[in-house]
């Protein structure tokens, strides 16, 4: 049996576990409701986590291109990216199952070659995970021009339709302090 | 931790553990994206708030007044006498947990501070500490901490990640609600100079200009014109929108992100085609232009300051009665405090639809109307003609905004009109909706830009059920009643589930409108095509 | 808004179901009637002491109920190595023939219902009452 | 604060407390503190206590009409409103308390979703708080009604009807009464809860242990007492009559366990007032849940309704006069 095979044959204690060590890195209280609450609406974090992780395992696991994976990855990230984790500590969840691995599998006698290959794709998995935290970043600066832009633009279309001075008297319509 | 050189076991454990922490310990982190601006010093001063100086909360010092700790516990003592709601909710709680997993806070943070029952421990361990017995006596063991620059900086931190839904009230066995918790709280900050910029510049710009937008007379004006020259273009039909206008029978009082926000403007047009197509005599009012109320979001009195023009306001124009447009915390006002603050309202008439004669027994004392059960009155006898067709681009689902369904109970009013407007209607999970809805995450003042992470936390809950209808319906519409639901779903959804878009239920409306004497409709109000699929020849099933 | 009629008046029900019994007993009063159970003459000492048989009769009963009717053992040893033959109506009913007026009393005062008549006839009751108290 | 603290503090007092009697073993008089004074003072302290919260809550006013709704208005005569979850009336009100008070409706509220089979999305109850809850609480009721058997002579009949119907099953000659079994098996939950739900965990304080354990300690000994350490149950009523009946009078055959078990109650009930039991009291006055959803048919009376500093129509037009006339904006004044 080769690593793969012996992985696969122990993937739902590795799921398990892999799953909790990403809990895990929420406050301890937190963690334990992550966990158990079944609820999709009522944690759905926990349950974006549980199922994408399942799909990322498998596919790690059934030799999919890391690329094909990047959908579940964004799931998690997109939810560690606004939470209270820095960005190695939201993007590294991949690294977590090395340990994992490792603590179930007995690793020396594994072919140096195998691990090294399962090790290189969990790497690309982070990188992939590194990349799309970032994306995600962007993607809230661009969300928060985006606002920006909308109200302003609105601003400029009604003056350029009424010739209006928006505010005030103020010239400058981004003397905005604040919507609604 | 750089300089030790790890093993990969240590390297896949390094700082993942959260600090294990016990709540009574106060110490918070600003992070970036995660709290609200302090209030700039002007805008302090507009409102005459306490203690008013140029800070910001990352700052270390705070310049909090010297003797802010009798400031606090003096304003919880008068708050004691004023409130009972307040003495006791810190008194009665047994700490079950049935709150705690139903903050949208929580559920998409994990902080666990976020818990609603943990929320007020923050203020009731202070209070125990200096005003009950146990907490005097046993200090820590009895639950009680000590009041002191961190507690503030804590209480800041926290009151403003609860956008007041009232949500865990509806689970708690005793009806405690965290909406006054977190109002109490902000008063107490608020006593000591702790306001931030997105409350405190409306409420101030609401004080003088009367909408949080700073909008002055003429602007709105203009606004009110360009939508009149928009619907014109749209539909053919040129209406003049009436302003200040002494003697009209209603006053239309709705949010001022209507006047200058998307999708919310869209909003706007739907009740003036609709108030022009029922021939109602009704006018905007400048000085009352502004139906929200950013002073509940920093105490009482700021409430009852603001809302004063909308009576005063009626009774300058001397209209029979006031109704009122789509928002969220406006209609926890006017239902339940405008009576209350600046009533009696006995200058004005029982309010009556000018259309069908149909009396609004609930709303014979404070004499005001919310425009859907105006306009669902006005559907149910048949007084529009509607063609729902129109709307058929969209697959439409139903946001309950915490206000009007917590604090007032409107749940049928406008699911009625969406589906007399609308083909496709579908209802999100029967746990997010209604009573039970989920916030945006940005209610109460929580909507700033540089709130976005908080606010994408808090409106996870929300988005995943939104989520669940677009993937099993195709749902792309997200109606709602509340303007900052306008304002705070569209990036919400975009960072969530891109591909739902939301508007107000009488933009729906709007659209399905068949007016009197109006040119066949080529695009929606957004100035979309109407049917997009149609030159194509009829593919759609 | 203060609710003052409602609070006191609440006040007043939780004040009256508080101190239901006072006021209960007063009304009956029966308060001084103590259960007093009449010990019929000649039989001042029980296999037990008074003390432990106030306490543990039931128990006792029970024991004795078990050992005959399981193991046919009708022989109990009393702590002061006298022996009694295990028997309702052969020993405790020989002492004790007044229900009414020795078991009730007590279990009745104490609202207590022992299940030893779902079993045994209930003897004939003596006619006369002899001291005790009515 | 350390978790076990939490809970090792209140253990240690209830253990105190559980010895405390033994000092009885000293005598007439050191019995006649614990089977008479101690209760007294408790009972005292109870009644004061009490009363004392219950007036201070209602001293200070309701300003705002604020229940949460939890259902449809009333509004238009032809959409059905939601008596119960937006009350209108007095009688919606009373039905909604009562239904609050006597079956926790809003515990049972906390409804799940699953998916089923991967699609079909269904709602199941996660209820086991409020059943353990209701379980609890129903059991202490019926278990303090039991009790009157002990404080009234005659016996109350409902309470020897209530307690027929508690004792159905019955084993051997010592009655397990059906709550006494009910109620340690719910403490054991809402305990065990506290211990392992791990929000639960977080939220809970040292007080919320001890008023568990002392609970907990009332119960248990009282079930020994029934069944294992038996104690002289006509002395009890005995003492239990003379205290009504102002003659406190010990009979010296009470027995130990008793003293424990009264030990335990009585600083149950002296602690009651200065806890968080008064929840009890306190979700009557729940503005939440006691008032009508009806403030804009009823104005609502805020006794110290002060006035604020407002910003008149007067003081707007000054400000914004020009620009409202060359908008073509009437106004009051045309200077």
């Amino acid at each position: 049996m080769n690593l793969i095979q012996s992985l696969t044959a122990k993937k739902a204690a590795i799921l398990r576990k892999w799953a909790d060590a990403v809990f895990d890195t929420y406050p301890g209280d937190t963690a334990a409701f992550l966990r158990s609450e079944k609820d999709r609406f009522a944690n759905p974090v926990g349950y974006a986590t549980t199922i994408s992780l399942d799909k990322i395992l498998d596919g790690l696991l059934t030799g999919s291109d890391i690329h094909a994976l990047s959908a579940y990855i964004e799931d998690i990230i997109k939810i560690r990216a606004v939470q209270d984790f820095s960005p190695p500590q939201a993007a590294s969840f991949p690294l977590l199952l090395k340990k994992v691995i490792i603590d179930e599998i007995k690793i020396a006698q594994v072919p140096a070659g195998e691990w090294i290959d399962l090790e290189t794709r969990i790497d690309s998995l982070t990188l992939s995970a590194f990349e799309i935290y970032a994306k995600m970043q962007e993607k809230m600066h661009h969300i928060r021009m985006k606002e920006l832009e909308k109200s302003e633009g609105f601003l400029i279309k009604l003056m350029e339709s009424r010739g209006a001075c928006c505010r005030d008297g103020s010239e400058d319509p981004s003397d905005f302090n604040g919507c609604t | 931790m750089a300089d030790k050189k790890l093993t990969p076991q240590e390297m896949a454990q390094v700082n993942y553990l959260p600090p294990a922490g016990d709540w009574m310990d106060p110490t918070v982190e600003f992070k970036r994206g995660t709290y609200c601006y302090a209030a700039p010093l002007k805008n302090q001063e507009a409102l005459q708030l306490p203690n008013p100086r140029q800070w910001n909360p990352q700052d270390k010092d705070w310049k909090l007044p010297l003797d802010f700790k009798q400031l606090v516990i003096g304003g919880m003592q008068e708050r004691l006498d004023k409130f009972r709601s307040w003495k006791l909710f810190l008194d009665i709680c047994v700490r079950c947990g049935a709150c705690a997993d139903k903050c949208h806070f929580f559920i998409g943070s994990g902080d666990p501070k976020n818990m609603p029952v943990l929320r007020a421990e923050l203020l009731r361990s202070v209070y125990r500490k200096y005003f009950t017995a146990g907490g005097k006596a046993l200090g820590k063991l009895g639950g009680a901490r000590e009041l002191d620059e961190k507690v503030i900086k804590e209480w800041y931190y926290y009151f403003y990640q609860c956008s007041e839904c009232r949500r865990c009230s509806v689970f708690c066995p005793y009806g405690i609600d965290t909406c006054e918790i977190t109002m109490f709280g902000r008063e107490l900050l608020n006593l000591v100079g702790c306001s931030t910029e997105w409350v405190v510049g409306p409420a101030s710009s609401c004080f003088r200009t009367g909408n949080h937008l700073a909008i002055p007379p003429h602007a709105l004006k203009q606004s009110l014109e360009f939508a009149a020259d928009e619907i014109e273009g749209i539909t053919g039909i040129k209406i003049e929108v009436p302003i200040n206008k002494k003697g009209a029978e209603i006053l239309f009082v709705t949010p001022s992100g209507d006047f200058f926000a998307q999708p919310a403007w869209f909003t706007l047009l739907g009740y003036i085609m609709l108030f022009h197509e029922i021939g109602l005599d009704y006018t905007f009012s400048t000085y009352a232009s502004e139906g929200g109320n950013f002073g509940l979001f920093l105490g009482a009195d700021y409430a009852k300051s603001l809302n004063a023009k909308i009576y005063a306001e009626s009774r300058r124009l001397g209209v029979k009665w006031v109704l009122g447009g789509e928002c969220g915390h406006m209609w926890r006002v006017l239902h339940q405090y405008m009576d209350t603050f600046n009533g009696p309202g006995d200058f004005l008439q029982q309010p009556v639809s000018p259309i069908t004669g149909t009396k609004f027994e609930n709303a014979r004392s404070t004499k005001m109307v919310h425009i859907c059960e105006f306009t669902a009155d006005l559907i149910y006898h048949h007084k529009l003609k509607l063609d729902p067709s129109r709307n058929d681009r969209w697959k439409v689902t139903f946001h309950d905004s915490c206000n009007p369904a917590r604090s007032m109970g409107l749940f049928e009013e406008p699911r009625y009109i969406i589906n007399k407007a609308c083909n496709h209607f579908y209802e999100m999970p029967e746990n997010t909706i209604r009573e039970r809805t989920f916030c945006c995450g940005s209610g109460a003042g929580l909507g700033p830009d540089e709130n976005l992470e908080m606010r994408l936390r808090g409106g996870l809950p929300r988005a995943s059920a939104v989520k669940y209808v677009r993937d099993k319906h195709g749902v792309n519409m997200l109606a709602c009643i509340c303007a900052i639901d306008k304002a705070s779903f569209p990036p919400l959804l975009e960072y969530w589930c891109p591909g739902v878009e939301t508007a107000g239920v009488h933009e729906l409306l709007g659209n399905a409108l068949i007016m009197q004497g109006e040119k066949t409709r080529e695009t929606d109000l957004r100035g979309d095509p109407l049917n997009p699929g149609a030159e194509e020849g009829k593919t759609d099933v | 808004m203060f609710d003052k009629g409602k609070v006191l008046g609440g006040l007043a029900i939780f004040l009256c179901l508080g101190t239901f019994p006072l006021w209960y007993i007063a009304a009956q009063g029966k308060a001084a009637y103590p259960p007093d159970p009449v010990i019929y003459p000649g039989s001042e000492q029980c296999v037990e002491s008074t003390e432990y048989m106030s306490k543990y009769h039931m128990q006792l009963l029970q024991q004795w109920r078990d050992q005959a009717v399981r193991q046919g053992d009708r022989v109990y040893i009393a702590s002061d190595n006298k022996t009694y033959d295990i028997s309702l109506t052969g020993t405790c009913l020989k002492c004790h023939p007044n229900k009414a007026e020795f078991c009730d009393r007590c279990h009745t005062y104490n609202d207590v219902s022992p299940n030893c008549y779902n079993c045994h006839n209930i003897p004939p009751q003596p006619a006369e009452v002899l001291g005790g108290t009515k | 604060m350390n978790n076990a603290v939490k809970i090792l503090y209140p253990l240690a007092a209830v253990t105190i407390l559980v010895l405390l009697p033994l000092l009885t073993l000293l005598g007439p008089s050191a019995e006649f503190v614990f089977a008479v004074i101690i209760p007294c003072l408790a009972l005292a302290a109870f009644f004061s206590g009490f009363i004392y919260r219950v007036v201070r809550w209602a001293q200070s006013p309701v300003p705002f009409n604020i229940p949460s709704v939890g259902g449809q208005e009333k509004s238009l005569p032809w959409i059905k409103d939601d008596k119960i979850e937006s009350p209108g009336n007095n009688w919606a009100v009373t039905w909604r308390m009562f239904l609050e008070i006597f079956f926790f409706r809003s515990l049972f509220r906390n409804s799940r979703a699953d998916l089923v089979a991967g699609q079909r999305l269904v709602y199941g109850g996660s209820r086991w708080l409020w059943l353990g809850g209701l379980a609890f609480h129903w059991s202490l009721f019926i278990i303090i009604f039991r009790h009157l058997r002990f404080f009234t002579e005659p016996v109350f009949p409902p309470a020897t009807w209530l307690t027929n119907l508690d004792s159905l099953f019955q084993f051997s000659l010592a009655t397990l009464f059906l709550t006494d079994f009910i109620i340690l098996i719910s403490l054991t939950y809402l305990f065990f809860r506290r211990v392992v739900s791990p929000q639960v965990k977080y939220i809970s304080l040292a007080s919320d242990y001890l008023a568990l354990l002392l609970i907990l300690g009332v119960v248990i000994s009282g079930v020994l007492m029934r069944s294992i350490f038996k104690v002289d149950v006509d002395a009890v009523k005995r003492l239990a009559i003379s205290m009504i009946t102002f003659k406190p009078a010990v009979d010296s055959n009470i027995g130990l366990p008793f003293y424990i078990h009264l030990m335990l109650v009585s600083t149950l009930i002296a602690y009651f007032p200065f806890s968080k039991m008064m929840h009890a009291p306190g979700i009557l006055f729940s503005p939440t849940r006691n008032m009508k959803n009806d403030s804009r048919a009823v104005r609502h009376i805020n006794p110290w309704n002060h006035p604020v500093r407002v910003h008149t129509y007067e003081e707007y037009e000054d400000e914004f006069r020009k620009p409202m006339m060359a908008a073509g904006i009437p106004v009051e004044k045309k200077q």
